[in-house]
């Protein structure tokens, strides 16, 4: 662990601590180290020596305020650390009222975009066992010995396209922000595949969704799908049938996708969480795109008080069909 | 599966002409809980109904498919014909087979196939039909008239004869509207101002009458019974109540500004009433040319006013009412014939339209009743009266034909006569129309007795030479070129819709076609109706109309209204959304796309772990809800449904229409 | 899965099925009928109460089950009987049709129109124009679920 | 359109293809006659020649020096309420006149060079136009 790490993590227990045991609030969702070095997940602190395990580290990947759905229900106030998109999706929460502002204390942890495993194993060529960060770099430490890395490149993909790292909304912010970040390329897979001609998309997008075992990780790790019951369980309409077969997997994600739009706050768990890397992505950031360019800039999540593009209008919208 | 029966119908060849009527009563027999299948001739007609009563009771049936018209049609009294043998009628579906399928495809090949899967679709989604009830809505027992011309007047009398509450809500300073402006109506000559003044009181002493003039509807929100309405009433800057109509003021008063009723020809004081006649005779301050108004000098007609009726200060005022039924009886304007280049209109001050020439035969007109030239007041000996002006004309006006316009130029071309007994006058026309009651007589007088020469023909050209108008024209039956030197043009210029119709229209949610008119709910059948219930139209703004047509329909719109107002409960929509509470999960996007607000959050306890859990929901308002189901879109769980219209129907019918056999 | 499907042998005619809005678009094609004009049986009509009703669920449902065309119809914006029923269809279908026909299906394959009570004409035209646009495109296999058919 | 004599008129078939222009939905109301400015030199009024359309009057049309005195200054046809291109109308006869009846009365080869002198561009051009089909 680097040890500005240790600085972080320190000032992040202290503030949080005071909360906890003050009484403030009654559970605390932080990180923990997993099994693997490399890996960071959920921690559901309640008493001090669960605070002992917090972590924050360059693989905090994991959307915490996803799990304020489960844990208020139990529990009458919770803290949450959120980054740039936590926060935005704890907005998106609120927007469809599925979070009481006043029983959720957020505590801000400006990011500093997290480091994909696989990348870092690809480069290391060889067993990775451990790394440390100084300015932009990686150093990859391996049995036969170091090679270095430009950080950037070993980003997460979600983290490449990154707007916003600063949360949108906090209560406390518990390291200083870093400021907005240009995405050149947000839509640059998005343009590729809107060049290719129908036959090929449709190939494409076969490929990909035929590899889903609809096992509904990108649903549950998503903060817009916050249904009680997604329509792919209902019985009573049979909407959608239940073997993952090529005509039921499309209408699975395109339905999904469009549930985003206009929601959706590019966060990419989806991809980050789908077992088999299916770009996931790609069709909420084409309806992103697609809503951007017909009705006005929009960035999901940034602000609770604008109203999602799809449930307003303007008499003079224009169509994606022709109006004569 | 609920036992289901079909009907065919035959329509007599309209729909056995072209769709095997026996294959598809075979074909229905092996839809899923299909146990009978009939056909009959006139399903719609008293036998007709009876087979389908007799079959719900003997085959003991719970759920009917008949294929027939458009349910738009009979659905209403199929669904009666089925309540009446005990079947809850929201049970009945009605395939399509006419208008979608018989009279649109020609060869029974393809008509065939297309009715069974139309049969199938309905099918199945009868076999998922529930029983509904419609909600009873209460009815406010006021109407409201938006529109105080003759049509209006007419209808808010009626409905106050039959006793309810009726607001006239007019935008001019007085009620009257386009007739007020007419001198002689077509075909009996009686003066205007004779048969309409009278009306027009009555309408002002009526106690069931509340005129609101110099108002306008703001903004209507609510349903057929519950139209809750806000009305702005402008200020006249005079106090209604003291104000005794004497007309000092308007005397007084040194500036002048163009009157709109006299069409611009005639100038009015900065207070005034549009007309000598006017009801309410109480005169409105216009702000744009009153000196106080605008330079805070003059102040004459505060010093002059004995009962001191005069209000500077005075503001608008919103008024806030609930009205049953809303009549519409905006009337129509005139079509401005500049656009015709040919014919000069507004370069010469002897090209006038048919209206502004009806204004010159006024006594109290610009030229107090005299027909004289405007460029030098001489009385005019060659008078040309041009028709179809912006009327049947496809290519820079309207394609259709306004109706009236044969009519009162052959009034005018009289009148003419017999004011000035040395005129001449000539009528270039494509086609005399005179189809109402006494008219051809009345336009064959004129062209006999009265000296009119009628010319088939048009005009290529109008240009002013020396002291007189040259109009170059063709008489087309001779064939041979016609040059008049005429001293006064008339254009008979199409009746066109207002232009601010649609808007108007859409404050009450009724629209309109492509000139502009309201739409009625059917041409033939429902003529003063509109497709939203409550909402009656009347007149001109329905499409070009005379005066006996127009005091009709505000007739038939007041026995509509009054049909409505009568009832002390009325059915609403049965086919309303409905929540899931148990699956909502709070977020509320169906509030948030309501057109009526008819869903609003609740909170409710939910047993949870031991203990219970409160949270809040969606519950909709089956009273306010109209049945749109855009709710059901932006709710993303499909937990909100719609009855009669629910997901499992429309997924049954799209299964059911794809399947190819 | 775009099943090898066969029926574009000769004689292959396109299943398209239509979801008119009951105020406006299924009055059209009242009037269509009335004024005895014709368009290709291809069409099929399903009436819905507004267009606002269309779920994208029910337009892919449309092509599961081997719809070659789905057309949506509505009103004209502003002329909603619900009053702002099209609008928010425009947004929502325009997004819609957009995603579509990013993962492949080509563009004449779900179309959007407005069309009002009295324009039969238009509603004859729109079908037979979009029965000959999908004549041309082929059958769609995209989507179809192969398991269909043989199900009932 | 068909003739009294109820044969189909190959000259009005040609005109209609030619021109695109449908007689029928013409009223007679005489606007293109009271707006043409060259009246004066007509056999017959363009309104008339119409009539003959609508009546299948073929060989009074091939006859009628109306549609060659036609300039196509299009002044009919800017007001024509049915939105008729009478211009295009005229060509049309004038075309199906050629090629039905081969009346072809004055080629280009039969203008003397003075003639080719004083004569206007545009007049050489609408004389191809009109003669050399």
């Amino acid at each position: 662990m680097a040890e500005h790490n240790l600085e972080q993590i320190e000032k992040i227990r202290e503030a949080v601590k005071q909360d906890l045991l003050g009484g403030r609030i009654d559970l605390l969702l932080g990180w923990e180290k997993g099994h693997y070095w490399w890996q960071s997940r959920p921690l559901f602190a309640q008493s001090e020596e669960d605070l002992e395990k917090l972590a924050w580290d360059s693989f905090c990947a994991v959307n915490l305020s996803r799990y304020l759905l489960e844990e208020l229900k139990e529990h009458n106030k919770v803290g949450v650390l959120v980054k740039g998109c936590d926060a935005r999706a704890f907005n998106r929460l609120l927007q469809d009222n599925m979070v009481p502002r006043d029983r959720v204390i957020l505590y801000g942890l400006p990011c500093p975009g997290m480091l994909d495993y696989d990348r870092l194993a690809a480069e290391a060529g060889s067993v990775l066992l451990s790394i440390t960060e100084e300015n932009g770099q990686v150093v990859l430490i391996t049995a036969e010995g170091e090679a270095k890395a430009d950080r950037d490149e070993m980003l997460l993909d979600k983290c490449r396209g990154c707007i916003y790292p600063d949360p949108a909304v906090y209560d406390q912010m518990l390291l200083p922000p870093q400021g907005e970040k240009e995405s050149p390329e947000r839509f640059k897979k998005v343009e590729e595949l809107e060049a290719m001609s129908a036959q090929e998309r449709f190939a494409y997008w076969e490929k990909e969704l035929s590899r889903c075992l609809r096992c509904y990780a990108c649903r549950q790790a998503c903060p817009y799908c916050s249904c009680r019951e997604c329509f792919v369980e209902q019985e009573n309409p049979r909407w959608q049938g239940r073997a993952y077969q090529p005509s039921e997997n499309f209408m699975f994600h395109l339905i999904r996708a469009y549930h985003g739009a206009g929601r959706c706050i590019d966060c990419g768990e989806c991809e980050r969480s789908c077992p088999v890397g299916i770009s996931l992505q790609e069709l909420n950031r084409k309806l992103i795109k697609d809503i951007n360019e017909l009705y006005g800039d929009y960035e999901a999540g940034l602000d609770a008080e604008l109203e999602p593009p799809l449930l307003t209008y303007r008499p003079d919208d224009p169509a994606a069909f022709s109006e004569k | 599966m609920p036992r289901t029966g079909v009907f065919i119908c035959h329509c007599g060849t309209n729909i056995a002409g072209t769709v095997d009527i026996d294959k598809a009563v075979e074909a229905s027999r092996n839809f899923p809980g299909v146990v009978h299948a009939d056909e009959y001739r006139y399903l719609c007609s008293e036998m007709g109904q009876d087979i389908i009563k007799k079959a719900i009771e003997e085959q003991d049936l719970d759920r009917v498919v008949v294929g027939t018209c458009s349910p738009r049609m009979h659905e209403a009294t199929f669904r009666k014909a089925a309540a009446e043998a005990g079947l809850n009628p929201y049970l009945l579906e009605v395939a399509n087979i006419r208008e979608h399928c018989s009279w649109v495809h020609k060869d029974m090949g393809e008509a065939t196939p297309k009715a069974i899967s139309l049969l199938r679709a309905a099918a199945a989604k009868a076999a998922l039909n529930t029983a509904l009830e419609a909600p009873r809505l209460d009815v406010e027992k006021r109407a409201l008239v938006i529109g105080g011309g003759i049509a209006g007047i007419q209808a808010a009398l009626d409905i106050a004869e039959a006793g309810y509450e009726v607001d006239i809500v007019e935008r001019e300073p007085s009620i009257g509207g386009r007739m007020a402006q007419l001198e002689k109506t077509f075909p009996t000559l009686d003066c205007s101002a004779c048969i309409l003044t009278p009306k027009m009181v009555e309408a002002a002493q009526h106690p069931n009458v509340n005129l609101l003039t110099y108002s306008e509807v703001e903004e209507v929100k609510g349903f057929v019974g519950q139209f809750d309405v806000k009305i702005k009433k402008k200020a006249r800057y005079v106090d209604s109540v003291k104000c005794t109509g004497c007309g000092i003021c308007w005397e007084k008063c040194p500036s002048k500004a163009p009157s709109e009723f006299e069409m611009g020809l005639a100038k009015r004081k900065s207070i005034y009433v549009p007309f000598a006649q006017a009801v309410p005779n109480v005169p409105v301050i216009d702000r744009d040319s009153c000196l106080y108004f605008r330079k805070g000098r003059c102040q004459i007609c505060e010093k002059e006013c004995p009962p001191q009726a005069i209000d500077y200060e005075q503001q608008d005022e919103i008024i806030e009412r609930r009205y049953g039924a809303i009549i519409m009886a905006t009337g129509f304007d005139q079509l401005d014939p500049t656009i015709y280049g040919e014919y000069g209109y507004g370069q010469h001050p002897d090209i006038l339209t048919g209206l502004e020439f009806e204004r010159l035969f006024n006594a109290s007109g610009p030229t107090g009743g005299k027909i004289v030239r405007l460029s030098d007041g001489k009385p005019p000996k060659k008078v040309v009266f041009i028709q179809c002006v912006g009327s049947r004309d496809k290519a820079r006006g309207m394609n259709y034909c306004s109706k009236i316009c044969c009519m009162y130029t052959a009034k005018q071309a009289v009148l003419l006569k017999e004011k000035v007994p040395d005129a001449k006058s000539y009528v270039f026309y494509i086609d005399v129309r005179t189809a109402g009651k006494g008219y051809e007589e009345f336009q064959r007088r004129a062209a006999e007795e009265y000296d009119v020469a009628y010319l088939r023909g048009q005009v290529g050209k109008i240009f002013p030479e020396e002291d007189h108008l040259v109009v170059r024209g063709v008489d087309s039956l001779s064939g041979r070129l016609i040059e008049i030197n005429a001293d006064m043009v008339v254009l008979a210029a199409a009746s066109i819709a207002r232009c601010d119709a649609p808007e108007v229209g859409r404050l009450v949610g009724i629209n309109s076609d492509s000139y502009n008119f309201f739409n009625e709910a059917h041409p033939k059948l429902k003529p003063v109706e509109t497709h939203t219930a409550g909402v009656f139209i009347a007149g001109a703004c329905q499409s070009p109309k005379d005066i006996p047509d127009t005091v009709s329909q505000a007739s038939a719109a007041a026995v509509k209204a009054i049909g409505l107002l009568s009832k002390d409960k009325l059915q609403g929509e049965a086919c309303t959304a409905e929540v899931n509470q148990a699956e909502c999960s709070g977020c509320l996007y169906c509030e948030a796309v309501c057109p009526y607000s008819a869903i609003s959050p609740v909170e409710i306890e939910e047993r949870y772990h031991g203990g219970t859990l409160k949270r809040t929901v969606a519950e909709v308002n089956p009273a306010l809800c109209k049945g749109c189901g855009s709710c059901t879109v932006a709710c993303r769980s499909g937990t909100i449904n719609l009855k009669g219209f629910s997901n499992e129907q429309i997924l049954a019918e799209v299964d059911a229409i794809c399947l190819q056999r | 899965m775009s099943t090898a499907v066969n029926e574009n042998a000769a004689g292959w005619e396109p299943l398209i099925v239509a979801f008119c809005c009951n105020w406006c678009s299924y009055a059209g094609g009242d009037m269509a009928g009335t004024s005895r004009m014709s368009y290709p049986a291809n069409v099929k009509v399903i009436r819905v109460p507004c267009s606002s009703r269309m779920s994208p669920m029910f337009i892919l449902r449309a092509f599961q089950r081997g719809a070659d065309g789905v057309l949506v119809a509505g009103c004209h914006p502003g002329d909603c009987h619900y009053s702002t029923g099209n609008y928010h269809v425009r947004r929502r279908l325009s997004a819609f049709k957009r995603l579509v026909e990013f993962t492949g299906v080509e563009p004449d394959r779900f179309e959007v129109r407005w069309i009002s009570s009295s324009e039969g004409d238009k509603f004859a035209d729109e079908m037979a124009d979009m029965t000959n646009k999908i004549k041309a495109l082929g059958p769609n296999g995209k989507m179809r679920d192969a398991r269909w058919q043989n199900i009932t | 359109m068909t003739t009294e004599s109820g044969k189909k008129s190959r000259l009005i078939e040609e005109m209609k293809a030619q021109s695109g222009q449908d007689p029928n939905s013409c009223y007679q109301c005489g606007k293109c006659s009271a707006a043409c400015p060259v009246t004066a030199a007509l056999d017959l009024m363009p309104h008339q020649v119409i009539r003959y359309l609508q009546l299948g009057l073929e060989d009074e049309l091939a006859e009628s020096k109306t549609p060659w005195i036609c300039a196509s200054c299009f002044t009919c046809a800017a007001r024509c309420p049915r939105d008729i291109d009478l211009a295009r109308m005229m060509e049309g006869i004038r075309l199906s006149v050629l090629r039905c009846r081969e009346g072809n009365k004055f080629g280009p080869a039969d203008l003397t060079p003075e003639q080719l002198e004083k004569l206007p561009q545009q007049a050489l051009v609408s004389g191809f136009r009109k003669y050399n089909k």
